[in-house]
């Protein structure tokens, strides 16, 4: 009804204001489908995010993507004028925390596998408490004996601890290249695979151990 | 990874400093594993060079600290005291090729096994140092919310369309009730018969004389019972006289 | 914890990072005291405010004041695009698939004789539906006691449903040599078909859809 409100920009400002404005209205992080829902398939979204992602990274907001969902949140460094502490009652036990960042890691992953890596039982509430903050799903059943139910993370989570995906973990490329994401059963056999390829002088190879666990 | 190992304190229930050792208080551990790591850290060395002996050493006198102060040891402690000791006796003999798996390789395991909780437990570490949404960084306040219209493409196709015309035009036709006639004798004509048959009849005369004439069974039943009730009908207008010497006997009428 | 990320900018642009971030965040609109309490007295907020609000002059996204408390909102000329439609195919209920039938049989029809024929009452929101799908326009009043409202269909209706003219509607003959109008039968397979229908939630009731479409 006002389109002709703002003639003399250019279509990419156009376009840039339209998704910044849902982005900003929106109640929840969005999805590029999500936004085109409401601007259009014929804008260039994906660019638009681009522009103003650079517009706003000197600011106070930030355009941020999380888990392929996007939203404006307040910048990092002002934590300390915004922090709310009361959100911070309910801390989380140690065994949550390892819990989760077990899942995080590893998803998906059995209650078994957890309990093999912390080498205790996981109490009840734990895995209650990382639904219900809605950070961990259940993800499916394995099709080993047993059928176990598995667990992973939710894109709530990415957007808790502010990472764009999963890829942005704190040092799981480091991690998976040490081998310390794999079991140690795995671990065990391909050390000893290296001791061997070591006497053949063909030296370790961590990539090899990657592509195992992509698979 | 083993260069930036984050302090324990930056947990944000940290368990027990080290210099606690002395309280001895085994409780607190997340199981065997958990105090195993703890004093593995404690060595100041990166795990992957950990003295499994100096562990096993530390371990044992950990418990046996908690024992010597009558501490309550929960099972799996022990349990984990007896196979380490056992461990380190494998490790300290001379290697007996028959032992499988060998004391080196159980060694080997539990070092993998301290070096995988002891990466998990230093990424929640960093995974809660973030900056976090709801607690450093924040959504928007007061979002204007986004709102979806939803537009209904109705759907009917020709054949619901006259299928439902029928049901309109069959339901709204007056449904015709055919109620079959049944042969029978209604009580006013069997009064009016009685009355005009017994007339000034003085005879004692069976109520059979005064039924009509049928093939059907079904309204000869029908003719009995109007015309019983009938005389009982004409008896108590005081019309006629009744007369019935036995139960079931024949029943008589004549004119009062 | 990463205060020293923004180590270039000057104070004033400082300042007006602090000012969004905590009017962004903000639940309501903030007055230059309540921004005060977040960012601290030292900070010239006005001034902080005069700048953010050119900065966003042109954005999709702007920065107002009413009544001396201050928030973001998104850009007026774009409050066209923060609602959506979507569109859904639905199936028509019962009541109004009969309705549509009784009008294209007889239009034009009131209401008062599309119950008559129906045998039972119309619901408002039933004719607003045949009317919202296109397929059923008002025509005209007729001129007997009470001058009520006709019902006819549209081009649409006739387009929708394949009919060349309401000519090529099959006659009442037609309908019973189909065995459609076959009376006890279809008397009660009507209700078991609406019995069935209700425990479906599929109910004879229009207005319910209506309920739905406002969600």
């Amino acid at each position: 009804m006002t389109e002709d409100m703002t003639p003399d920009l250019d279509p990419t400002a156009d376009a840039s204001r339209a998704v910044e404005a849902t982005l900003f209205a929106a109640a929840e992080p969005l999805s590029v489908q999500d936004v085109a829902a409401y601007v259009g398939e014929d804008i260039d979204i994906k660019g638009a995010l681009k522009l103003l992602q650079e517009l706003y990274a000197t600011r106070g907001i930030e355009l941020v993507e999380r888990g392929g969902k996007w939203h404006f949140q307040t910048a990092g460094d002002l934590a300390h004028i915004l922090r709310r502490e009361r959100e911070e009652n309910r801390k989380l036990s140690r065994a949550a925390i390892e819990t989760l960042a077990i899942i995080a890691y590893h998803e998906p992953v059995s209650r078994a596998e957890i309990e093999a890596i912390r080498g205790v039982q996981i109490s009840k509430g734990t895995l209650d408490v990382l639904m219900e903050a809605g950070w961990v799903r259940p993800a499916g059943r394995r099709e080993t004996p047993g059928r176990p139910l598995t667990f992973a993370t939710t894109p709530a989570f990415l957007a808790h601890f502010g990472l764009a995906s999963r890829r942005d973990l704190p040092g799981i490329d480091d991690l998976r290249a040490a081998g310390l994401l794999d079991p140690v059963d795995l671990a065990f056999e391909s050390m000893d695979f290296e001791a061997r390829a070591e006497i053949d002088g063909d030296r370790d190879d961590p990539d090899l151990e990657n592509d195992e666990d992509e698979a | 990874m083993s260069g930036e190992q984050l302090e324990l304190d930056s947990f944000e229930t940290a368990p027990p400093a080290e210099d606690e050792r002395l309280t001895v208080d085994v409780g607190s551990w997340e199981g065997p594993l958990d105090l195993l790591l703890m004093l593995a850290r404690s060595q100041k060395v990166d795990l992957r060079e950990i003295s499994i002996l100096a562990l096993v050493d530390q371990y044992l006198a950990y418990i046996n600290d908690a024992r010597a102060l009558k501490l309550e040891i929960a099972a799996d402690y022990l349990v984990m005291a007896a196979w380490l000791a056992y461990l380190k006796s494998g490790l300290l003999l001379p290697k007996d090729p028959e032992i499988e798996p060998s004391p080196e390789e159980l060694a080997l395991r539990l070092q993998l096994r301290l070096e995988r909780l002891n990466a998990m437990r230093d990424a929640g570490a960093r995974l809660m140092a973030r900056d976090r949404l709801g607690r450093d960084v924040f959504m928007r306040g007061a979002p204007e919310g986004l709102r979806v219209v939803r537009k209904a493409l109705w759907d009917a196709n020709l054949f619901e369309l006259i299928q439902a015309y029928g049901h309109v035009k069959a339901r709204a036709e007056p449904p015709l009730h055919i109620v079959h006639q049944r042969n029978v004798l209604t009580l006013e004509e069997a009064i009016d018969r009685v009355s005009r048959l017994v007339g000034s009849l003085v005879e004692w005369t069976v109520i059979q004389r005064f039924l009509p004439e049928s093939d059907d069974p079904q309204f000869r039943k029908s003719a009995l019972a109007s015309s019983f009730l009938a005389t009982l009908e004409l008896a108590r207008q005081g019309k006629i006289a009744l007369k019935q010497d036995d139960a079931f006997a024949p029943l008589y009428v004549r004119a009062a």
